[in-house]
């Protein structure tokens, strides 16, 4: 990442909506239009706020916001390894969801003026036609009915009120991701990248699991290393000297 | 902004009669061209097409359907109010039984959808009231502090004589899921307002 | 009696809006010649410059005062207008404005970030209602999905008769792409379901 684009992250980080949002953002905040190249100079930035922003975030808002930091190290991938063959994967490109999200940001721009504008148009409250003083009670109905329907309110809460545990479960935070391949690699030194992902239960901690790893790629605390392109990828830890140790 | 469009919109939002005076108040004119704009109206709205006519008592104005509908919109307007209740209406009357008093906020918060129209349609029934007669509040405010209870009407054609006999009270009115809904909006409130 | 009159009539003494469904059984005649019927309502009365004005959401019909007497309405009914709106509820808002009846999982694509929470207040707020899936009974998987559209209470907040009013209505409804990934979702909802 060039210097000049690092002074400028400053976007305060309440103010986005979703990863979307905060990458659309990040490119027009550069005043760029939307494209792959455009996309992939604000990923360093996407995923600087991400990481500080992570740890208030609800783990399925997270979920999303990881899904885009995987698109876009699709992109950054095919760069960092080019001899590393990356498919594209299933979906839109990020570039074709972004501008069709930021038609809608401008429509909703449109909406919200005519809002302002506060042409409110008033519907009749009140049924036309008199009725003062009628007790029309649901003939029908008795308590245990009232019972039956009360447990069913109660239990339509059930997923409002308890916090899904199985995606906390599923997600963990690419903060603890990275803590977890540095430790592997104290004790390791070189390890493959399959066993890395030895613990991860789904694709998107596979995702992170990658994603972590090209933050310390670029952070150059480990070295990557593939023989051929369908083989397995070796991960290094750097010594000092930034020369990767060995076995030898 | 044509008077008589203005006109007409009054009179159609109107739950009452309004009279020559009410209304050049509330257009702002004088009252000669608002009576001679509601002749026009009145003019219009009597072709053959029109379901609806303006008609005057007295010195008063105000929209009435058609006379030959007469039957047709008394049987629509009373299977409107006392027909028989919908499945959300039952939720909402049940809800309010088991939690009553209880503010719209939280009952929408339970439910997850508006239920202005639906407690509107209770209270004209005559299964729900507000508490100390806070009805219709228009401060804001004020509206937002309005608890509702059923009626003493409806617990006695349950055959009760108070809702603490309904089933497993103690333990539904005061149920978890509830006071965390509760929290929930609270929480969420103090959010908007610190905005 | 005409038709038109008569519909008029019972869209006058409502105080919800009214299906083409319901108002046909209330008139004794078919839905097609109440839809017609209606069109040729909405065209008399929106095209001239009267004080109110007949709104529809999907196949839903309500009368309602005409947009720019908002502030004398209000002032008359002691209503206070709309409340304000957040940046996520106005964008979510439009998405279902532009592409309702839309289900939870297009309009999660469009935005990219899970929507429960948001729909769940836009519904409390009454601007947002779930759309009945009983027309595709011949599709199971359509019947699984809820979908979502605006309310009359959002079309009137903006003082507009339909959506279909909103700028670029055309376009951004029917936009391809938005197709395209229509499509790739319900691969996908099939391929998670197979699962």
């Amino acid at each position: 990442m060039d210097v000049a684009s690092q002074k400028k992250i400053d976007i305060k980080l309440e103010t986005f909506e979703g990863p979307l949002d905060l990458l659309l953002q990040l490119i027009e905040r550069d005043k760029l239009p939307i494209t792959e190249v455009a996309i992939a100079r604000v990923t360093e930035q996407y995923l600087k706020v991400l990481r500080e922003t992570e740890g208030g975030m609800h783990p399925e808002v997270l979920a999303d916001f990881l899904v885009v930091a995987a698109k876009l190290l699709l992109y950054k991938s095919r760069a960092l390894f080019p001899h590393l063959n990356v498919a594209e994967t299933e979906g839109e490109s990020l570039e074709e969801q972004l501008k069709l999200y930021k038609r809608f940001v401008d429509a909703s721009r449109v909406i919200e003026k005519l809002f302002h504008k506060r042409q409110y148009s008033f519907a009749r409250e009140h049924l036309g036609g008199r009725a003062e003083g009628v007790f029309a009670p649901p003939i029908h109905l008795k308590t245990d009915r009232m019972h039956t329907i009360m447990l069913q309110v109660l239990k339509s809460l059930e997923p409002v009120v308890k916090v899904p545990k199985t995606v906390i479960k599923q997600m963990f935070s690419l903060r603890d991701t990275i803590r977890r391949i540095e430790q592997l690699l104290a004790n390791q030194v070189q390890m493959q990248f399959g066993a890395l992902l030895n613990g991860a239960q789904n694709r998107t901690e596979i995702v992170v699991t990658f994603l972590a790893l090209l933050e310390l790629v670029k952070q150059r605390t480990v070295v990557v290393k593939q023989e051929g392109m369908f083989e397995e990828m070796t991960v290094m830890k750097m010594t000092n000297d930034q020369t990767p140790m060995t076995n030898q | 902004m044509s008077l008589i469009s203005q006109l007409e919109s009054f009179l159609f939002i109107s739950n009452r009669p309004l009279t020559v005076r009410r209304l050049a108040e509330l257009v702002g004119t004088g009252e000669e061209a608002v009576e001679a704009a509601l002749a026009d109206l009145r003019e219009k709205t009597n072709g053959e097409e029109r379901g609806v006519q303006l008609v005057s008592v007295g010195n008063a104005y105000q929209f009435a359907t058609r006379g030959e509908y007469a039957k047709l919109i008394a049987a629509f307007v009373k299977e409107e109010l006392v027909g028989e209740m919908t499945r959300p209406q039952l939720e909402t009357l049940t809800i309010i039984a088991y939690r009553g008093p209880v503010a719209k906020s939280e009952l929408e918060r339970i439910r997850g959808v508006n239920c202005s129209l639906i407690l509107r349609n209770l209270m004209i029934r005559g299964l729900v009231e507000t508490v100390d007669g806070q009805d219709d509040a228009h401060d804001p405010m004020a509206r937002l502090l309005v608890r509702y209870q059923v009626t003493h009407d409806f617990v006695r054609f349950l055959g009760l004589t108070s809702v603490e006999q309904l089933p497993e009270y103690e333990q539904l009115s005061k149920h978890e899921f509830l006071e965390a809904m509760k929290q929930q909006g609270e929480k969420f409130s103090n959010a908007v307002i610190s905005e």
